[in-house]
């Protein structure tokens, strides 16, 4: 499972350079990232990534692998010890998220994502915080979208369900038209249901022309949409390839997509 | 202190029980000052420090004690809220100070009159009013020139009973000065024929004091007692606001309160016609002139009267005793104070003892005769009455002495 | 011995009293019992006062003179007992209370006056002489009054506490000292420039403002850059109100004070309420600020904002909300209203170096049982412990006034753990 | 890697009682060692929970679904007597437990997790685990002074844990604050403490939301082997695969009541489940001519958005 | 400069008698805010029930020591439980409150004119102490090393006091160790999960602040029996915030934090201080005068511990990664 491996499928690269060949364009790149909360402790070991205009990219491997890490580096609420996250040719290694968000880069969060003692609507206010012209217009996109918030709007969002709140998050991302989306397991805790409106809705994001970079633990589905995918392991790229690619290689599935689904 | 255990007995006593250097004297009179810099009584703190520096200056000036200047170290007292006082106690001890001089809160000086007097030293408060110390066990090293609570009342409320006022209220500060004094107004306006319709211990930190008048406005007293300190401003301020101004109710202040100070600020004619009681026999006017060369900043002269009388009579029992050792300075203490050719400065009485004279020490705060439990045993109260300025004038309306017990 | 001394300085005494004022000739050795009678101010001649000792041996009988006064010497100090003989009195007069014996105590070398208030006796079904005493309602009235006056400033306090606890959850118990430190401020312009009290205050607000937006940016700011954790920035507050109070000491003095301007205003009676013009003004203003200063957190975009940082200072950085910026407006604002807390109680009380810290327990009560963080909760909260401060005194002690409001505290949470506008957290 | 062959006994005995059961909402269960009436929790206007009649049976795996905000949770808190309910009786193992405190419900046998989980953060994820475990001698006061009262379980306790976490793949962890591990981590921790406590039954509210499909594959195995241990598990999950791979029985609620209850199959396939809770693609992953068609509705209707904007 | 005076009053401060009060009072602080998580900010109250209950039953009621020790005891126990029932409920800030505004009317209630004549007032109570230092095996003298030494009283009450200080710490250390401390801690981090695994989260609550508020108590001995005073400022907020700052300065949940922080605190006082006055006494600062040196040594001592606190957030002996998982 460690990346040093000899490459077994089409999937798995090793090579920095072949991977980064692609990386000319991009619009957002990392550059051998190393991260970590504590002192010492290094969570990202030099992981790289690009994404290129209009790209949906997946995210998948193990708990614990720095999944969540990386997003947060790249949008500095992590300190980046290394490396460098360039964002359309401009260096913004650990430069403020919201400075970020002036760039065109949204966030969903894993945990903690809504504001409890803010209503819904201020919420998704908070949103457009950037571009409050816009929330009108905004609120009745994702109104429609999420019909049981607009119900609610009035309601704290501390006192949400697991799965309302998520909608929340994701709502809240929504809310400005971001160039840049990532999301950090957007789909769980919701209903199948709304787990198909989130895809879907990442899909078609990402068809008008938003580069997204999706994080998920319900990876089929996600390597089912996404261009490319990323394996994370510990850290690293374990894998790399196209959805495709990555969703059928016998390793990857054993490793980290298990059987269940397929039965 | 300890009811019979006088000076002189306690002399043979004290000096084995304590292991400390400075009961053997060291040819230098040391001076420990242990007074508030901080804390909630801080603002007593420059009046009485500059007491004791007026005091050293005129002794110093007059050649020191024993031959020698006399030494000082000046320590914070703070308040009962932290342990500063102890840990001054510590350094005083520990630079081998004779005598200390605090503290100005009664139960700071309960804190450490244990260390003190084990240690042979004088503690001598120019502050504390607590009836405790009188029987407090000291080994005969406490002494006070504090303003005698006992007398003070009785005068005030002698005053407010002659004054007419049948019907009396009064406003405490609620600590052992204020209360003690309160009751003895109590008594000797309700002897008299008076009567007490409302009195209130209030908290001098509390946030305001509008329910303390308020209460006090509920009775409408005739005459009205105002105790306690500077905060004293305060309630007036509140006294005017609730309808029961000095131009139709009587006031009266006592020492810690009456000030040319701390109500200039005041209206013309807010504070006009009230009386003040203060001890001491002479006019303060002068004392404070000599007193702002010192500290030019000064705004407050409570107790600096008692400080500067506290460091001379240790420093003219010293020169009676020869010794600079805190017993001796214990045993001599009374002596100078009473019985004897009356003298009023430093100089004049170590002129007088340099004669092998026996003297009597009158102080500015009074006559300060000590007895046997080193407490003032006669004292004078001085009565006076603020004008058009909110200012009290120089001279007394008048002077009444008697013995403090009774 | 004694007793020649007491002579001797009573002498001494008289010499410098009959020198300073020779026109209130006194005898200074008088011992002995002495008053005046009068009648709504008129002298009463010719009653009749007999004095006798504790055990009823007779010592004399003196009636009054023309000037209403009487005097009695005795040789022994001690305890005596002066009857009035009622008699004796003018027609139609009595004596106030009832009773027409006293019992004073004469003190060596002293003389003790002894009262018999008179007044004209009341006509059988008459009704009784208006004493000025105010009934039950008319105190509680006044005491609500004082209530809310005091309430309002303590909401003040709490506001300022409550914003910059609410957006860094950074319990400051410096902020007493950001109080002082504004009521100083306007001090140092007002008696120190001679400015006029409200100009000083403006100006004093604003260099709060300035000093808090300054010491976030160049303290707390970095120590949250840091990563420091709340409960030690707690401590360090307690460091940091060490700190500002000694320096306001060394700097202020350790006396009270007050400003030049509406300083001991005469009450205008309204209804059964005396208030000071001063107090009604500075209702009005408190009332204004905090409603404003309310609305904006929950209307406007900062304050929506500030309330975002509150919950979660990362997700709000994710949303474009720029958190530093954010807390020091907070800090700037909280500030400032200190200041003008501070302001208003110096200007209602007076200014001391202890003066925030005195009050800040009552701020944090006020915070708390309002519901911590929220800004409404604060106003509440604080009138809460504001009136009963003020109105349990029509029960309790004045001194135990504020015991009063800190057990209220501690019932209504009893009951509402989380604060009377407090939102309890959902589990699960 | 457990397999069905040998989970059968139990596996088997659960089919068997609920084989005729009739799928009706508050069927009663042959054994049942949950048995809820009535239960009623209002939020102001909304009625979060309002369950007329459930039954839950022994040593089986049931599994509660039911749309975002149809009361799962809320449900959850009211029978573990972590919030009080406004109406209703349960019993537990026939004893009744409305407004029995928390900490008791626990000790009874009956043991939650959290959907937003709850690590402590500043206790090592070996001790995290260590607190589950009940009767501890070295918790009363007075004996925990004395570490010979309670070396001996306290290493018991210990091996005990490591299995688990090495099970939940945690082990390396073990010595790390709570407070440090990735959402997905803290999940796994939530329900390996859980099961440190040895319930009866276990209510697992959303475990495997966030873990890892190849770690939630194991563990399914391990919760196989706790129903073969005779301890019944109540889950509520999103993840329609694992309810079909584990669970015997599903109950569903919308909006605050049960409206269906029958094995897994049957309920997947009921109309008003898919309507309010699995909508249209659940059974299979969206084949790919289905996300065509899906791009080319949501390309039209961008198209004709962008087509208004112009036109205004 | 005299350095002697300032080495060994600084010395006699690190081991004397305000590191025993405030290390003790601190030791509690520390089981309840440190392991607990309690926010218990009425310390002050039991070191003063303690103290008064000590007190007013040698004093007013005529017990002798054993008995006063014991009311004492009980009082603190009283207070626990009374302060426990109905606040243990709480979320931790508003405990905070709740406790402070309890010690306060303790405060205010022992102070007050109207209870004068049971517990005197704002002078308090003195003259309960004799007993004590009748046990005092040490016969009169001089103990120590040159300058450093206490008198045989000083050195009685320190042996006593340490011995405390050290079983409390002992006490601590064992507890804190066992699955009894683990529950502790486990609450101070989320009393819900807590309660989901089947422990009395109330019932260790209370024990917790039984046990700091004891070990507390015994601080409020110590202070009436080394002062032979209790008087009710001393037990004021202001103490409650010392401990807390002892606890931080030391570590939090830490065996030894309290005691090594409660010397800290003492060193910084007293040498701040003491240096302070030579310096000016010597003419090394010419703007100030000796009398002004009280509040710019507290100045001082408070950006101490502002920069103690900047440089080691965690404490002397604190865990960095337990800071860096709380921080926000
Ligand atoms: N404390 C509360 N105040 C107000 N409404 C609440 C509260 N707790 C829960 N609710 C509401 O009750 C409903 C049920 O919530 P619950 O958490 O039980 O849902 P759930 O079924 O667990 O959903 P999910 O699958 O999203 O976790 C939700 O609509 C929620 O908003
Ligand atoms: N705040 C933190 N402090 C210290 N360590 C952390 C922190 N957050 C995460 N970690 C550690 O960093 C590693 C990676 O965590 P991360 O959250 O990035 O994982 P992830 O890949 O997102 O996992 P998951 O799928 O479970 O969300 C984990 O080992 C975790 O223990
Ligand atoms: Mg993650
Ligand atoms: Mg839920």
């Amino acid at each position: 499972m460690n990346a040093e491996e000899p490459a077994e499928s089409k999937a798995a690269i090793t090579d920095r350079s072949a991977h980064l060949a692609g990386a000319e364009d991009a619009v957002l790149r990392c550059d051998e990232l190393i991260a970590g909360y504590l002192p010492g402790v290094n969570i990202l070991n030099g992981s790289d990534l690009y994404v290129k205009q209009a790209e949906l990219i997946g995210i998948i491997g193990p708990n614990g692998a720095g999944k969540s890490t990386l997003l947060k580096a790249m949008f500095g609420l992590v300190n980046i010890r290394s490396g460098k996250v360039l964002l359309k040719g401009e260096d913004i290694t650990n430069m403020k998220a919201h400075s970020l968000v002036s760039r065109g880069v949204g966030y969903v969060p894993q945990t903690n994502n809504v504001f409890p003692s803010l209503t819904i609507e201020e919420n998704l206010e908070m949103g457009a915080f950037q571009v409050p012209g816009k929330f009108k217009e905004r609120f009745e996109f994702v109104a429609e979208l999420f019909p049981a918030l607009a119900e609610r709007r009035k309601q704290r969002a501390g006192s949400l369900s697991g799965g309302e709140r998520q909608m929340v998050a994701m709502a809240r991302a929504l809310m400005t038209e971001p160039s840049v989306l990532l999301l950090d397991e957007p789909s769980a805790g919701l209903s199948p249901k709304l787990q198909d409106l989130v895809f879907i809705q990442a899909q078609q994001i990402n068809k008008a022309g938003v580069t997204v970079i999706m994080v998920e633990q319900n990876a089929r589905r996600c390597l089912q949409i996404c261009h490319r995918g990323y394996v994370l392991d510990q850290g690293r790229n374990a894998y790399t390839g196209t959805g495709q690619q990555l969703a059928n290689d016998p390793k990857v599935i054993q490793l980290y997509l298990g059987t269940l689904a397929k039965a | 202190g300890g009811g019979g255990d006088t000076a002189t007995q306690t002399s043979q006593s004290a000096a084995p029980a304590s292991s400390a250097p400075a009961a053997q004297g060291d040819g230098t009179l040391t001076l420990g000052t242990l007074l508030p810099q901080t804390g909630s009584l801080a603002f007593l703190g420059p009046p009485e420090f500059a007491g004791v520096d007026l005091a050293l200056k005129e002794i110093n000036e007059a050649g020191g004690v024993l031959g020698k200047p006399v030494a000082k170290f000046d320590t914070d007292s703070g308040d009962t809220t932290t342990n500063i006082a102890s840990q001054s106690v510590d350094k005083l001890l520990a630079q081998k100070a004779d005598a200390i001089i605090g503290a100005a809160s009664s139960s700071v000086s309960e804190s450490v009159i244990d260390k003190i007097t084990g240690a042979g030293v004088v503690h001598f408060s120019p502050a504390n009013t607590s009836d405790k110390f009188t029987t407090i066990a000291d080994k005969g090293l406490y002494f006070r020139t504090s303003p005698p609570d006992k007398l003070q009342g009785r005068v005030l409320g002698d005053l407010v009973v002659a004054d007419g006022n049948d019907t009396v209220g009064i406003m405490a500060m609620q600590d052992s000065y204020g209360t003690g004094l309160a009751d003895q107004v109590q008594k000797t306006v309700t002897d008299g024929g008076a009567e007490v319709v409302e009195r209130v211990d209030y908290d001098p930190k509390a946030a305001d004091f509008s329910a303390d008048v308020a209460k006090l406005k509920a009775k409408n007293p005739k005459g009205i007692v105002l105790i306690g300190f500077e905060e004293t401003a305060k309630v007036v301020q509140e006294l005017v606001k609730q309808g029961l101004p000095a131009d139709k109710h009587k006031w009266y202040m006592v020492d810690g309160n009456t000030s040319n100070t701390n109500y200039i600020k005041m209206p013309k004619g807010t504070l006009d016609g009230v009386k003040g009681t203060i001890p001491g026999a002479a006019a303060p006017e002068e004392f404070q002139k000599k007193l702002l060369s010192v500290n030019k900043d000064l705004e407050d002269f409570s107790y600096a009267p008692e400080s500067y009388d506290a460091a001379n009579l240790i420093a003219l029992a010293a020169e009676a005793a020869k010794s600079d050792a805190g017993v001796d300075i214990a045993a001599k203490l009374a002596e100078v104070s009473k019985g004897g050719e009356k003298c009023t400065s430093f100089k004049a009485c170590v002129d007088l003892l340099k004669a092998g004279k026996d003297i009597d020490y009158e102080g500015v705060s009074g006559p300060v005769e000590f007895n046997e439990a080193g407490d003032p045993a006669v004292a004078t109260i001085g009565i006076y009455q603020y004008g058009d300025d909110n200012k009290y004038a120089t001279k007394a309306l008048e002077y009444r002495t008697g013995n403090i017990a009774g | 011995m004694r007793r020649a001394v007491i002579a001797f300085t009573a002498f001494l005494g008289g010499l410098i009293f009959l020198l300073a004022v020779p026109a209130h000739a006194d005898p200074a050795d008088c011992q002995g019992l002495r008053g005046t009678l009068k009648l709504q101010g008129q002298p009463v001649n010719g009653a009749k006062i007999s004095v006798t000792t504790e055990g009823g041996q007779p010592v004399e009988e003196v009636t009054s003179n023309a000037q209403g006064t009487w005097d009695v010497q005795v040789d022994e100090p001690g305890k005596y007992k002066v009857t009035l003989d009622p008699s004796s009195l003018p027609a139609d007069s009595e004596v106030r209370g009832g009773s027409n014996v006293r019992t004073p105590t004469v003190y060596e070398g002293n003389c003790s006056t002894v009262l018999f208030a008179l007044q004209p006796k009341a006509a059988p079904g008459a009704a009784p002489e208006d004493t000025g005493q105010s009934t039950f309602w008319e105190q509680a009235a006044q005491l609500t009054f004082e209530g809310v006056n005091l309430g309002l400033i303590i909401a003040l306090g709490a506001l300022g506490l409550s914003l910059i606890y609410g957006t860094t959850g950074l319990t400051n118990f410096a902020h007493g000292e950001l109080i002082t430190l504004g009521a100083v401020i306007a001090y140092a312009f007002n008696v120190g420039f001679g400015l006029q009290l409200i100009p000083a205050a403006i100006i004093a607000i604003i260099v709060s403002g300035a000093l808090g937006y300054g010491q976030d940016r160049l303290f707390w700011g970095q120590l949250r850059k840091r990563g420091t954790g709340t409960i030690a920035m707690m401590i360090i507050s307690i460091g940091m109100a060490i700190l500002l109070r000694n320096l306001i000491q060394f700097f202020f003095g350790a006396q009270n004070d007050s400003y030049t301007d509406y300083n001991t205003q005469a009450g205008i009676e309204i209804g059964p309420i005396s208030a000071a013009p001063k107090n009604l003004w500075a209702i009005g203003i408190e009332l204004a600020v905090l409603i404003v200063v309310g609305i904006a957190l929950m209307k406007t975009r900062t304050g929506k904002a500030a309330r975002a940082v509150a919950d979660n200072p990362a997700l709000a950085a994710s949303s474009g909300i720029n958190v530093d910026r954010i807390i020091r407006i907070i800090w700037a604002s909280g500030s400032a209203i200190a200041a003008l807390a501070g302001i208003m109680l110096g200007l209602s009380q007076s200014l001391k170096f202890t003066m925030g810290q005195d009050i800040l327990l009552l701020i944090f009560a006020g915070v708390t049982l309002g519901g911590l963080g929220t800004a409404f909760g604060a106003l509440v909260g604080s009138l809460v412990v504001g009136i009963f401060i003020q109105v349990s005194t029509l029960w309790v002690p004045p001194e135990l006034k504020s015991v009063g409001a800190l057990a209220v505290l501690i019932i209504v949470l009893l009951f509402r753990p989380q604060g009377i506008l407090g939102r309890r957290e959902r589990i699960g | 890697m457990p397999d069905d062959t040998m989970t059968t006994s139990r596996k088997a005995s659960a089919l068997a009682a609920f084989k005729d059961m009739p799928r009706e909402p508050g069927v009663p269960k042959p054994d049942p060692i949950l048995v809820v009436d009535k239960v009623v929790r209002r939020f102001g206007g909304l009625t979060a929970v309002d369950v007329d009649h459930v039954e839950i049976q022994r040593g089986s795996i049931t599994a509660l679904i039911g749309p975002n905000g149809a009361g799962k949770t809320t449900f959850f808190n009211q029978l573990t007597g972590f919030d009080t309910a406004d109406a209703g009786a349960w019993t537990f193992n026939g004893r009744a437990m409305n407004g029995v405190p928390a900490h008791k419900v626990a000790r009874n046998g009956m043991v939650r997790t959290f959907q937003l989980t709850k690590a402590l953060s500043r206790l090592t994820v070996l001790e995290n685990m260590r607190l589950g475990a009940q009767k501890q001698k070295g918790e009363s006061f007075w004996r925990a002074m004395i570490p010979a009262f309670w070396r001996g379980q306290e290493d018991e306790i210990t091996e005990r844990a490591e299995e688990l976490l090495v099970r939940f793949k945690l082990d390396a962890k073990r010595e790390d604050f709570a407070g440090s591990l990735s959402g997905g981590q803290r999940k796994l921790l939530e329900m390996a403490r859980a099961l440190m406590v040895e319930p009866e039954l276990v209510m697992l509210d959303e475990p495997m939301a966030g873990v890892n499909p190849a770690l939630t594959q194991s563990l399914l195995g391990h919760v196989k082997d706790l129903r073969e241990q005779g301890m019944t598990v109540l889950f509520v999950e999103h993840d329609m695969d694992m309810v079909r791979d584990i669970s015997d029985w599903v109950i569903v609620m919308a909006q605050g009541t049960v409206i269906a209850e029958g094995p897994p199959s049957t309920i997947m396939s009921d109309e008003r489940v898919i309507d309010a809770y699995l909508g249209a693609h659940h059974d299979a992953p969206l084949s790919d001519t289905e996300l065509e068609s899906q791009l080319h509705e949501a390309e039209a209707a961008l198209e004709a958005e962008i087509e208004e904007e112009t036109q205004k | 400069m005299d350095w002697l005076t300032i080495i060994t009053t600084t010395v006699h401060a690190a081991i004397g008698w305000e590191s025993v009060v405030y290390g003790l009072a601190a030791i509690g602080v520390n089981i309840h805010f440190g392991y607990t998580g309690l926010l218990n900010f009425g310390q002050a109250a039991f070191m003063a029930v303690a103290g008064y209950g000590l007190a007013v039953a040698v004093t007013v009621m005529n017990l002798p020591f054993w008995m006063g020790i014991v009311i004492g005891l009980a009082a603190a126990a009283i207070l626990a439980l009374l302060l426990g029932i109905p606040t243990l409920q709480l979320r931790a800030d508003y405990l905070a409150i709740v406790t402070i505004a309890a010690a306060e009317i303790v405060r205010l209630v022992f102070r007050s004119v109207y209870f004068k004549d049971i517990f005197g007032g704002s002078d308090g109570r003195r003259g309960f102490t004799g007993d004590f230092y009748a046990m005092n095996p040490f016969p009169p003298g001089h103990y120590g090393i040159g300058p450093f030494g206490f008198d045989e009283r000083v050195i009685w009450f320190l042996a006593v006091g340490w011995s405390v200080v050290l079983l409390s710490c002992l006490v601590v250390y064992l507890l804190m160790k066992s699955p009894w401390g683990r529950v502790l801690k486990a609450i101070r981090e989320d009393e819900d999960a807590v309660r989901a695994l089947g422990k009395n989260v109330f019932s260790y609550k209370m024990q917790s602040l039984m046990l700091g508020g004891i070990i507390g108590c015994l601080a409020g001995f110590f202070y009436g029996l080394y002062n032979g005073a209790v008087q009710p400022d001393i037990f004021g907020t202001e103490m409650t915030f010392f401990a807390y700052t002892i606890v931080i300065l030391g570590g939090a949940a830490r065996v030894f934090g309290p005691v090594v922080g409660a010397m800290i605190f003492w060193v910084l006082f007293v040498f701040v201080g003491n240096t302070l006055a030579e310096l000016v006494r010597n003419g090394f600062i010419p703007f100030m005068t000796t009398t002004q040196v009280g509040p710019i040594r507290y100045a001082l001592v408070g950006l101490g511990f502002i920069l103690l606190l900047v440089i080691r957030p965690q404490g002397i002996f604190g865990d960095k990664r337990e800071i860096a998982i709380n921080a926000r």
